[in-house]
């Protein structure tokens, strides 16, 4: 729905309040809008990807990796989306530019968790970026998955160029834009709205920020004054929501009513999910659980149990399945080997060998 | 003869027909301005951009990943250094990706002074272009080696800048591009927009080749035994005329336009340097931590023993900007006189 | 009036049309209501302004300049702007982060038109920049008239330090930031909204967008989604509106009412102005007359005639005296001697004397 | 003894007591976190900021316009290229406007690698920054620089930019700064804040002197007589274990810390070079266009007759980023081992 159809009660805005744990915007009936199949499937990739998380930071804390930063919390918003995308390579398929947080986005859309373990581990085998980058930083060019960078926001100043091409090719492909909600200051989340709605040049972008009302360890409310970082599109004559990024459900039906418009529109539409951060920042910032935050799976699965969908002893069963999982998958990797220091030049220009200039 | 805005032009031309060249964009680059240097006027992918800079190269990434071929231009250069994070991170893409993504894109810009440009459009960023790695540079000096290394940097599957020297834009060439008309106002009549109503008017493009010129090669524009001059874009033709006068006095330099910042033809400068055992660099660019002081430094690196001088470095100087009046401009980047002046002294250092 | 207050019709939109000249927006009724002192007054300074521009054009075209940029067209909002800004230096007075296009803001303020002519000269006795900068591209300390520098935008981003500076200090000094509308689309507009927003911590920053639906050659229409600029400022809870730039006494009210807000609510406020490009963008687009823009001099002129406050007569006198005068300037200034080259080492640092660090 | 991030803690304790400072500022800068390295924990002046670089910049020039004292920081130097537009602008306001308009202002920025920071979080930016007129840039290798050039910083009319070799923030000094304790552990109860709540924590700072150390005066880290090692930051410390490795084998190396990249110390480099007749210069930011290459100028434009061996350079290789995996760190930038090597390759050539 967009904004005017859906009025959200907006959280309580003052200076001193510290960054508050997401309530949900939205009370679903309990007859369930979805399959139980898609629910179940949707629980399922929830938990992988909350478990490969966690063993990412169990890695981190056992000295297997420098360095962790991912995406758990936010898996009610990231699985739907991954549903939700068109797969493939080229303009006829969906070009994603996201940041660190979207590891649940990849399962969901079929990616194995081995890759995100050897990326924390920094070995070669990394399929992203050969043990070069962090954790999160995915890159899968056969799934138009742009290579995710450090810099905040900069994502939202090429997702209009993808578009841009993929407006010309025809057919539905949209690019999609993630990013957090303190990242917004940067002026290139402006540039992505100024660029997308240009008059009779709209452009397919689905401009997502997930708000978590954190940016480290600055609550949202000491340094921006917008209420609904939705809002910032209404100038731009765009569609916009703020929808509640914390059920599955919700999320899946409002991402998938945005992106038909996308997809057949073909103009940008700005959704703003609310979301939690149940580790933190960070390794910088401890990785610990965030008891403060409402944990989504945990309120999906109350919710699938109160539906008769799931037993907790089922849940539990998921969760112990993928824990061990990963746990092997962990194991493994530990014997892989780092890359070599003679790569270095690797990649430096695409089609030449690589080579020290001054060797 | 073209001068360089017309190469230019030509070679988008020639790059949007054959070379798969998609989107030629910028502020004003599109109808009916066709770029404030008239670089894009009369092109089939030209567009207008908002005033927005990063917009621009983020613009010209998004593209590039796509599978389009973007040519971006940043009005000046002077109005770059919002983006080097962009332009670094471009550069570092396909490293980064462990070699997945590839950007084949192009941001062209002019550079220098020699326009009395004051602050804001006198800048140069050889120094700042270099310095970020995964990019190739080139910066012509003449329309004809505009128009063959553009049409290489269109054919790059990694990103270039293309660094235009505005001093050198209405500057016209000495050779013919293949297929340009030979008489002078053959071509502006075929090529450059009318003043007035464009609305309905169409270039009508002379039938061009394809005779790119190599990126990494650089070109002796004068041979000589005494000594080594290497410079590119403004100071270039400056460095050719000095050249020439101080031959009168019996000293005989070589000549080297660099053409190709990075990579930059080593061997050329080398065996030039090898011969001659005096060697200086000349660029405008401010002269700490400059490009020149590169060459320098790979020139003793690799040559120490060869020299018969120090090699010298003259560029422009260390100040915050250029200032408008004239004799702030000339007292701010090498002039033909200091060209001279530093050429000769060079020659007359005794080992 | 707020934007809720006074809805605009606001001009057609299309991609293909091209910029349009400006509409009066709002009709005021024919019993001025300003004083006909006032009225002349500005009057008087807008018509200096416009010929003190027209010299200056005129110095490019006969060879006394390199490069001509100004506002000419802009005077019935410069002007009463110039006659509202509270003058002097420090964080008492008002900070002024203005573009190239503010003389006749500055001849409001009280400034001689001989800097401004021999600025366009570039000689030594540059009072602005000591011929080191192009034309309109004033300094002052003494009035808190920062550098204005020729990046577009960059000003947005100083204007909310000064301003910071003001809130601690207390008074009414505020900070008003000048800019055009195709500028909009850098980032920096964007942050200037950020920082001047946070909540709890809002800044005095009287954000002002001159309107004159042109960059350079580029139609606003062709690379902007955003029908009413002021809109922008609306996500960050602002106070905005858009208002007719070419009538100085709308144009006086209007801004005397947001600087009033601005300076007792210690909170900033958004205006854009509609104004019509007279001469084109610069020297560079030849500096022509534009005969399809609105002149709001002789629109005033037919006003305050109509009103019996001035005659044609008076009118025309005004406008020949001040052309006299300017030309008297202009041709003074011809021999004044232009900077030494050696003073090219002066003021790269404070509080040093100048030299080459290599010398 | 003071590592660091304590020491840059209590100079601008210092600096807000006593030197005006009237913002400290910048991402996660205030409390609780108090910098993601604690640098600014505790101190009065702090505050959080929006997550916008370009802000921060554009912030401490209109605090410094108005008559404040601002230090910004970035919070990792990777971050700051994409307000190089706006540092230029800061370093030519006081040229352009004629001497009107001075910003006294501190930009302060972690850099350089050694915390296995992978591609975003081991930038340098010595190269960038010294390229940039109307600045003075400083980077202290020790706890007792940091604090001495801090309080120097503060004291500036001009800007600054602080320079932390984030390898270094957490090693302790040797010496003492003058008003903290001895003890080890008795300054980190004083000023460390603690793990958990903070809220009701404040800081008991020591009785802290003025012991400025001036900007442009290099420090001679260890005399010798057959070579200089000039370098500065991360690499100053593996200079000197270097030299103590190599005197152990009968080669002498003087080793000088730069502190200062500009204005440099231009005469304590020329003493050490007209004594020796061997130079190197280590530093970490990659080696194309490099600061290290000013200096090899330098030498070679003021002192070519007096040398014995080519002036040298040990820099980061020319890459687009800096892997995080060891093996990748560790063949990008310059390592213990490879100054060892290239000192002894220096102190071999045979003039
Ligand atoms: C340009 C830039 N500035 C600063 C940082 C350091 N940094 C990393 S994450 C982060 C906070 C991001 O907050 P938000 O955008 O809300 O995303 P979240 O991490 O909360 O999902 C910061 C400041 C960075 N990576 N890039
Ligand atoms: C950062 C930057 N980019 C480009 C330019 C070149 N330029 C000068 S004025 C201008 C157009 C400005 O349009 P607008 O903001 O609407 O102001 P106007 O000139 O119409 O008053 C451009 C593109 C510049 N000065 N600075
Ligand atoms: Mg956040
Ligand atoms: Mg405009």
């Amino acid at each position: 729905m967009a904004r005017d159809a859906k009025k959200m009660s907006a959280p309580a805005k003052s200076a001193k309040a510290a960054a508050k744990p997401f309530k949900a915007l939205v009370t679903h009936s309990e007859e369930l809008p979805l399959h139980k199949k898609l629910l179940l499937s949707m629980h399922d990739t929830m938990v992988k990807a909350r478990c490969l998380e966690e063993r990412l930071i169990a890695m981190y804390k056992t000295g297997h990796g420098y360095f962790w930063i991912g995406g758990p919390g936010e898996e009610a918003f990231n699985v739907p989306l991954g549903l939700l995308i068109k797969k493939g390579m080229g303009p006829a398929f969906d070009y994603l530019h996201f940041h660190y947080r979207q590891s649940a986005t990849l399962l969901a859309m079929g990616e194995e968790p081995l890759g995100a373990i050897r990326q924390m581990k920094n070995t070669a085998t990394d399929p992203y970026s050969g043990g070069r980058n962090f954790a999160g930083h995915f890159s899968k060019k056969e799934w138009n998955i742009t290579p995710v960078s450090s810099p905040i926001e900069v994502q939202y100043a090429m997702a209009p160029g993808t578009a841009l091409v993929q407006k010309r090719f025809g057919g539905d492909g949209i690019s999609i834009v993630t990013g957090g909600d303190a990242g917004t200051a940067e002026g290139d989340f402006a540039s992505c709205l100024v660029w997308s709605s240009r008059p009779g040049q709209e452009l397919p972008v689905l401009i997502l920020v997930t708000n978590n009302r954190w940016g480290i360890s600055t609550p949202y409310e000491q340094t921006q004054g917008v209420e609904r970082i939705s809002d910032r599109g209404v100038a731009f004559g765009m569609k916009t929501k703020t929808i509640d990024g914390n059920d599955p459900i919700s999320a899946y039906l409002e991402l998938k009513e945005a992106m038909e418009y996308v997809r057949t529109e073909r103009k940008p539409y700005l959704v703003e999910a609310r979301v939690s951060r149940l580790y933190g920042h960070s390794s910088a910032s401890g990785a610990n659980f965030a008891t403060n935050e409402a944990d989504c799976i945990t309120v999906f699965e109350a919710k699938l149990e109160k539906a008769g969908m799931l037993t907790r002893e089922q849940a539990k069963a998921v969760r112990d399945r993928y824990t061990e999982e990963l746990a092997d998958l962990a194991r493994a990797v530990k014997e892989e080997a780092f890359p070599d220091g003679s790569t270095i030049w690797d990649h430096v220009f695409h089609g030449e060998p690589g080579r020290d200039p001054f060797a | 003869m073209a001068n360089m805005a017309q190469a230019v032009r030509m070679a988008l031309h020639f790059a949007e027909e054959n070379l798969g060249v998609t989107d030629i964009f910028g502020e004003d680059v599109g109808m009916p301005l066709g770029g404030v240097f008239t670089c894009t006027q009369g092109l089939k992918t030209t567009w207008n951009t908002p005033l927005d800079e990063r917009g621009i190269i983020g613009m010209a990434m998004g593209i590039a990943m796509a599978g389009g071929k973007p040519i971006a231009e940043i009005q000046f250069c002077d109005y770059i250094f919002n983006t080097i994070d962009l332009l670094k991170l471009a550069g570092n893409t396909q490293w980064s990706s462990n070699g997945q993504w590839n950007l084949p894109m192009v941001v062209m810009t002019p550079v220098g002074s020699g326009i009395r440009g004051s602050i804001y459009h006198s800048h140069s960023i050889d120094a700042t272009a270099t310095h970020i790695a995964g990019w190739k540079i080139v910066m012509p000096s003449t329309p004809l080696d505009a128009y063959g290394l553009l049409l290489s940097a269109c054919k790059e599957t990694n990103p270039v800048m293309f660094l235009i020297p505005k001093a050198l834009m209405r500057i016209r060439g000495q050779e013919l591009i293949p297929g340009e008309p030979g008489e002078d106002k053959a071509l502006s009549k075929l090529i450059d927009a009318p003043l007035g109503d464009r609305t309905r008017w169409a270039p009508q493009w002379p039938a061009l080749e394809d005779v790119s010129i190599p990126i990494g090669k650089a070109k002796t524009v004068r041979s000589g035994s005494q000594l080594t001059v290497v410079s590119y874009g403004r100071t270039l033709p400056l460095c050719a005329q000095a050249a020439e006068v101080l031959a009168a006095d019996g000293i005989d330099a070589e000549v080297i336009d660099l053409r190709s910042l990075w990579p930059y033809d080593w061997e050329a400068i080398k065996a030039s340097v090898e011969k001659t055992g005096r060697v200086i660099f000349v660029n405008e660019d401010t002269e700490v931590t400059n490009f020149g002081e590169h060459l320098v430094r790979r020139v003793v690196d690799d040559l120490f023993f060869k020299l018969l001088a120090p090699p010298k470095l003259l560029a422009g100087k260390f100040l915050p900007g250029i200032g408008l009046a004239d004799p702030l401009e000339l007292a701010s980047v090498p002039q033909q006189s200091d060209i001279e002046k530093a050429m000769r002294a060079l020659a007359a250092v005794q080992p």
